[in-house]
């Protein structure tokens, strides 16, 4: 029952994300849109390249989605809306989430063609980049909770959201986020202008559709570690628990998705240099000031 | 539930969506097979026909960063048992972590220092 | 042109008995996507907007369902059309607006004009035949000699010596040897390679090959000795388990590979032997370079432009841009009889440069009444400068809309095409009020984050450039980076917009009457790009030869110089910000 | 219970005799390193099971594991720098290249 | 108790299958991702014994270096793709007879010692790792501290061995081109 309920709440965000995302790109708000669009994909042929790796070009949009999924269900809805718990559900996240380079790493070798190699590769030195504000970011919130476990998470969020108590590790952890999701401006393995579509480049019909969902779950998934993390979680005044959840998931994945079109795709040298040189000093303040207020602050 | 069920359930999960896709690869089947056609299976490059395998050695520019982050990653594995018990233990876990950190740090300006934060 | 609601054979998808059949194809229908050749930037410049037609702009044509080719292609992008299409998912269209299908594609499911209702009309129709017809019961493959390897000419000496045409090797003189492009030796005749193309693809279909079988097999037959020899490799990989495929593998050939040195002959491969010739990077290693092409229908750079990068990782090593759309000069040069009247002329010259048609209508148009003795007359001359502004405008505003698709900014792709449909049209009146909105997109232009970093330092040019002009000379002052071009063409756009409410209401330049005159004559125009000179000789009222002398000719030698030792993503942000029309590149 | 204890200490054993078979036939530096990673990680299974069906009251038994994980990172770390370094200067990493050209 | 070994087993099995897989396919991108998969089998048996924190972290750690791994292969093996199919290996009797022996010589360990009665109760996910925490903290604080001291080494010995030594000039020449 509850693993139906969150895995409907999980793709219907995201096909409510893919309505959003087709109106800002056509122009027209319509709900069957995204279906429509999945139904055409299924009925498109699906190329496979004359690929020396058929195992990697099979494997990794099914991986994508598994782990986007798997990510997901380590995350609350409401305090008994969770499909595991886990003892150690912060850093399963993280686990899973690592994934996604495996994922895409496959996508781009598989094919065997320059663009998606090189944007395969290029995903690689992202991860490098925005890994670490992943993780201390999350540091910082498990030492304010005294748990990894996800419902205490949201459960020490009470009285005050973690976006006010830590700022600066929202901020970190959204811009890493997006950097995950590679959505833009962080696109770097996609990016249309530069690698004609990249990873995605060699998947067609059906197997564009699963790539193309599963980018969308992440999204939402990585929304809804957002809302979990910082925005706590279910918290909210009048409405039931779940639907505080899902409108701060829904309200973080939109912005996630709009904040790329009114931004130039960063360059790769710069995510990297900024990430590593101002970044990680930043998330190590963090956890610092972080540190100080958990002992001061009762 | 237990952990050892909560295992399976995710295990479970994972398959299910496994199943999912391929009945989603078994209705396209049902549209017809994909045609083989001179030219079309060769990996699409803006209009021309590249024939070239691209499996070279490639130079990933960023390898200073990866040599730093594959130590400085392991750092992690010891924040997150620390950061559980912070509260609890207090001052002395901020002094101890401090030091952790503050060692790694110094790692960090090194490599900074030394030119491996850059494209290579 | 299709009355018969379905889409050629060569797009449709075979048809098996399917319940869902009838729901995707109007699924599919619903959901179209074009990939424009030569490139959106062309439709722009044509007042098309696709968009608002109803279909999605796609970037590769793997998401395409629709090839859209705007106005008549050269033979090159013909070819490149071919491939294009070829490498598209079944079902799909070709929607052919203004001039033919080139000959390299069958014809085209559906034709229109130059004008936005009819594009509109036409995705109406090709919406009905998909909907319809999407599944027909024979589909034809498509073939094309295109995708079939091509024949390149190399020196037996000098193997990196790889010209298209026979002659003889620049370095040593000896005669060019034919061999197919990508092959490695020259031994092998084209017509047994062609053979074994189809049999490579017969084998695919009916072994989905293993990657391990493959392994084992290399294994036993201990042939160490002809890594370099990819290609070859890569068919032996393909039929895997076809033992005369061994005989084929087993052959010397010692001396290409992407680099194009010599490490076979040795029975066992070093590594040290293998790197040792190589050229090496800044930082030492020696890796092995990737020429890639991008273009000429790429996303990030004008449709008709090809660019060729050779890749050590994702920076680039050196790169070289070629035009396969530009005018060539053989059979306009002088000397060369070419009789055509001036009008014909005048057309001949604006729709050769879809990017720019009025600034070249005007210089035709000048440079016949220089012919002529005319001098400047004032009731025409104010018109044709509005024209001209107006069109640097929206050049300029087809440059930004390129500039968003490259980085994937969106939002400025969307707004300054949307400008620049509005404002090719525009009066003085309308011009006037569109001018809050201009100003208010270089405004936002200088507040959008990344953006400076994103252009700052990029595409510097060398200190030693001559013949630079237009917007990159007058940017050069300003630091000649990419960024300072970007507030050129700004500070351009609003100086033209001044120009224009002081000057008259713009209108197409128009030939005056001269007459059957002789002579030759020689003007000067400003074009969006920079400079453009046209001298021409005229007999008796009919063009006999000319001479075209455009800002982007001598442009596009920049490329070179612009990518070299830069990461991939600046290399092409160098390259797209010297706004190149590769319609104006003369050969 | 005992039984889990050993299966998962064959599971061990089998890993780190392929990892050494790995690390001595290979030629390749980081063909050697991934050979020596899964010897790390052969004994890594057993330190767990150790832990797990032994002492589950010592963590200094999960500690252990950490501190083999970080020498699996940190070999890693140093293993490609030397990599980089050899590369660089002899462009190759096969480490019996010397033999290799001789014939 | 069975369920637990039959987990035990079969990620124990994939993880020696893939682990054959990292030496037995030419393809070195496939066998840096055979050797990822295999690390992450092994983080699925930590998990299915029970120990949830450290086999998490495992397959966490492995997605990275394992990847990373797979890069710097591709950077240095003279065939990633693995279309020549060569072969890359030497002494092979040797190195299969020292692999069959260690691993026999341990089965033998395994299977002969006495290993006394087995623990049948751990603590849950959240309380291991709070003890961890706890251990880290206090007993073993000293092994923390030498762990970081050694992250520095060998951040230090990597960088100084793999990045070139550059002149002020020339570093300033890229510094402008980046």
């Amino acid at each position: 029952m509850t693993v139906a309920v969150v895995l409907m709440a999980l793709f219907g965000s995201a096909w409510l994300l893919a309505v959003i995302e087709g109106w800002t790109t056509t122009g027209r708000l319509s709900l069957a849109a995204p279906v429509l669009s999945g139904l055409a994909h299924l009925g498109r042929e699906s190329i496979v390249p004359r690929s020396p790796d058929r195992v990697f070009f099979e494997a990794a949009p099914v991986l994508l989605l598994v782990v986007a999924v798997l990510g997901a269900a380590v995350l609350p809805l409401a305090p008994d809306l969770i499909i595991a718990d886990l003892g150690t559900g912060a850093l399963f996240i993280n686990a899973a989430l690592a994934y996604v380079l495996v994922a895409l790493i496959m996508a781009g070798w598989g094919p065997d063609g320059a663009y998606a190699m090189i944007g395969g590769w290029r995903f690689l030195g992202q991860l490098i980049a925005y890994s670490m504000l992943i993780v201390m970011p999350i540091t910082a919130v498990a030492m304010r909770a005294e748990s990894l476990v996800n419902t205490a998470i949201v459960g020490s969020q009470a009285g005050l959201w973690n976006i006010v108590y830590q700022p600066l590790g929202f901020v970190l952890f959204f811009i890493a986020a997006m950097a995950l999701a590679f959505r833009a401006p962080f696109d770097l393995p996609i990016a249309a202008g530069e690698l004609a579509g990249g990873v995605d480049a060699e998947y067609t019909g059906v197997r564009l559709a699963v790539l193309r969902l599963a980018r969308l779950t992440l999204v939402v998934t990585l929304a809804s570690a957002t809302t979990v993390f910082f925005l706590g979680g279910w918290h909210g005044p009048l409405l039931p628990p779940w639907a505080w959840s899902l409108i701060k998931t829904l309200a973080v994945a939109m912005s996630m998705l709009l904040a790329g079109r009114y931004l130039p795709r960063i360059r790769e040298a710069d995510l990297m240099r900024w990430c590593w040189t101002l970044g990680i000093p930043l998330a190590l303040v963090n956890i610092i000031i972080v540190g100080l207020l958990v002992l001061v602050v009762p | 539930m237990s952990a050892t069920q909560q295992y399976v359930l995710l295990l479970g999960i994972a398959l299910g969506t496994v199943g999912v896709v391929l009945s989603l690869y078994g209705v396209a089947r049902s549209m017809g097979r994909t045609r083989r056609e001179p030219g079309k299976d060769v990996p699409a490059s803006a209009g021309i026909l590249s024939r070239d395998p691209v499996w070279g050695r490639y130079h990933a520019r960023y390898y200073g960063y990866a040599l730093l982050f594959l130590a400085f990653d392991m750092e992690m594995a010891f924040m997150y048992p620390w950061a559980v018990v912070y509260k609890e233990v207090g001052l002395v876990a901020l002094l101890d972590m401090g030091v952790f950190l503050a060692i790694l740090f110094l790692g960090l300006l090194y490599g900074w220092s030394q030119g491996a934060l850059r494209r290579q | 042109m299709t009355s018969d609601p379905s889409i050629t054979a060569t797009g449709t998808r075979q048809k098996r008995s399917s319940v869902l059949q009838k729901l995707v194809s109007r699924a599919l229908a619903r959901n179209l996507s074009c990939l424009i050749v030569p490139g959106p930037e062309v439709a722009l410049a044509h007042g098309l907007d696709v968009k608002a037609a109803g279909m999605r702009i796609s970037s590769t044509p793997r998401d395409a369902g629709v090839l859209l080719i705007i106005g008549g292609l050269s033979e090159k992008m013909g070819d490149a059309a071919a491939v294009l299409y070829a490498q598209m998912p079944r079902p799909r269209a070709i929607l052919m607006v203004g001039g033919q299908t080139p000959s390299t594609l069958p014809d085209a499911d559906i034709s229109a004009g130059f004008s936005q209702e009819e594009l509109t009309e036409a995705i109406g129709r090709l919406q009905r035949a998909l909907a319809e017809g999407a599944f027909a019961a024979s589909p034809e493959d498509f073939d094309s000699s295109v995708l079939h390897a091509s024949i390149e000419y190399v020196c037996p000496m000098h193997p990196e010596v790889v010209e298209d045409e026979p002659g003889s090797c620049p370095k040593c003189g000896m005669d060019l040897v034919a061999r197919e492009a990508g092959e490695s030796t020259p031994e092998h005749g084209h017509e047994h390679e062609n053979h074994h193309d189809h049999e490579h693809h017969e084998h695919e279909h009916e072994h989905e090959h293993e990657h391990e079988h493959e392994h084992e097999h290399c294994h036993d037959d201990e042939h160490h000795g002809h890594q370099g020899h990819q290609d070859h490799e890569h068919e032996k990989h393909e039929h895997g388990d076809h033992d005369h495929e061994d005989e084929h593998a087993g052959h010397d050939h010692g001396e290409h590979d992407h680099s194009g040195h010599d490490h076979g002959g040795s029975g066992f491969m070093s590594m040290i032997e293998v790197t040792k010739d190589l050229p090496r990077s800044a930082d030492g290693l020696q890796m092995d370079w990737l020429e890639v092409p991008f273009g000429p229908v790429f996303p990030g750079l004008p449709g008709g432009l090809k660019l060729t990068l050779t890749l050590d990782g994702d920076g680039v090593t050196e790169g070289q841009a070629m035009s396969l759309v530009g005018m060539s000069t053989a059979g306009e040069d002088e000397g060369m009889d070419m009789d055509m009247d001036v009008e014909t002329f005048l057309e001949h010259l604006s729709t050769a440069m879809p990017l720019a048609p009025v600034s070249y209508r005007l210089l035709a148009c000048l440079a016949i009444e220089r012919v002529a003795g005319l001098e400047d007359d004032p009731a025409t001359a104010g018109p044709r400068a509005a024209a001209l502004e107006r069109e640097r405008i929206a050049s300029h505003l087809g440059w930004l809309a390129q500039l968003g698709r490259q980085l994937g900014f969106a939002w400025l792709t969307e707004r300054a095409s949307t400008l620049q449909l509005e404002i090719q049209s525009a009066s003085r009146e309308r011009l006037t009020e569109l001018e809050p909105a201009l100003r208010a997109l270089a405004a936002r232009l200088g507040r959008t984050p990344l953006l400076e970093s994103r252009l700052r330092g990029i595409g510097m040019l060398p200190p030693d450039s001559t013949e630079l002009r237009g917007p990159i000379v007058r940017a050069a002052d300003e630091g000649g980076d990419a960024w300072a071009r970007l507030w050129q063409r700004l500070s351009e756009i609003s100086a033209s917009l001044d120009l224009i409410k002081e000057a008259e209401e713009p209108r197409l330049p128009a030939l005056r009457n001269i007459g059957h005159v002789s002579g030759t004559g020689e003007a000067t125009v400003d074009t969006p790009r920079g400079e453009a000179r046209l001298s021409l000789k005229l007999e008796r009222g009919q063009v006999k030869s000319y001479r075209l002398d455009t800002a982007c000719s001598h442009h596009i030698g920049l490329v070179a110089g612009l990518v070299e030792g830069r990461e991939l993503g600046d290399a092409l942000v160098a390259v797209g910000s010297l706004d190149l029309s590769p319609w104006e590149v003369i050969s | 219970m005992t039984a889990v204890l050993i299966v998962a200490l064959l599971t061990g054993a089998i890993l780190f005799g392929i990892g050494l078979y790995g690390a001595l036939s290979q030629t390749n530096l980081v063909m050697i390193m991934m050979g020596v990673e899964l010897m790390l990680a052969g004994s890594m299974v057993n330190l767990v099971a150790f832990w797990r069906f032994l002492h589950p009251e010592a963590y200094s038994g999960q500690m252990f594991v950490l501190v083999v994980m970080t020498v699996m990172a940190l070999e890693m770390a140093v293993g490609f720098g030397v990599a980089i370094a050899r590369f660089r200067a002899r462009g190759s990493v096969e480490m019996e290249e010397a033999e290799d050209l001789k014939g | 108790m069975y369920a637990q070994a039959f987990f035990v087993a079969v990620f124990g099995l994939a993880a020696i299958g893939f682990g054959v897989v990292v030496f037995r396919t030419s393809s070195m991108v496939r066998s840096a991702l055979a050797l990822l998969f295999s690390q992450t089998a092994v983080g699925c048996m930590f998990l299915a014994m029970q120990t949830e924190f450290l086999g998490v972290l495992q397959i966490m750690m492995m997605a990275t270096e394992m990847s990373i791994m797979a890069i710097f292969m591709v950077m240095f093996m003279m065939d990633p793709g693995g279309l020549g199919g060569m072969d890359m290996s030497h002494q092979k009797r040797f190195s299969i007879g020292a692999g069959v022996s260690a691993a026999v010589i341990a089965i033998a360990v395994a299977l002969l010692s006495d290993w006394g009665p087995a623990a049948d109760q751990v603590p849950d996910a959240a309380a291991q790792t709070r003890a961890l925490g706890m251990e880290l903290l206090g007993r073993s604080m000293l092994i923390f501290e030498t762990a970081g001291i050694t992250i520095l080494t060998a951040m230090i010995a990597a960088t100084a061995v793999a990045i070139p030594v550059q002149n002020p000039a020339s570093k300033n020449d890229t510094e402008a081109s980046e």
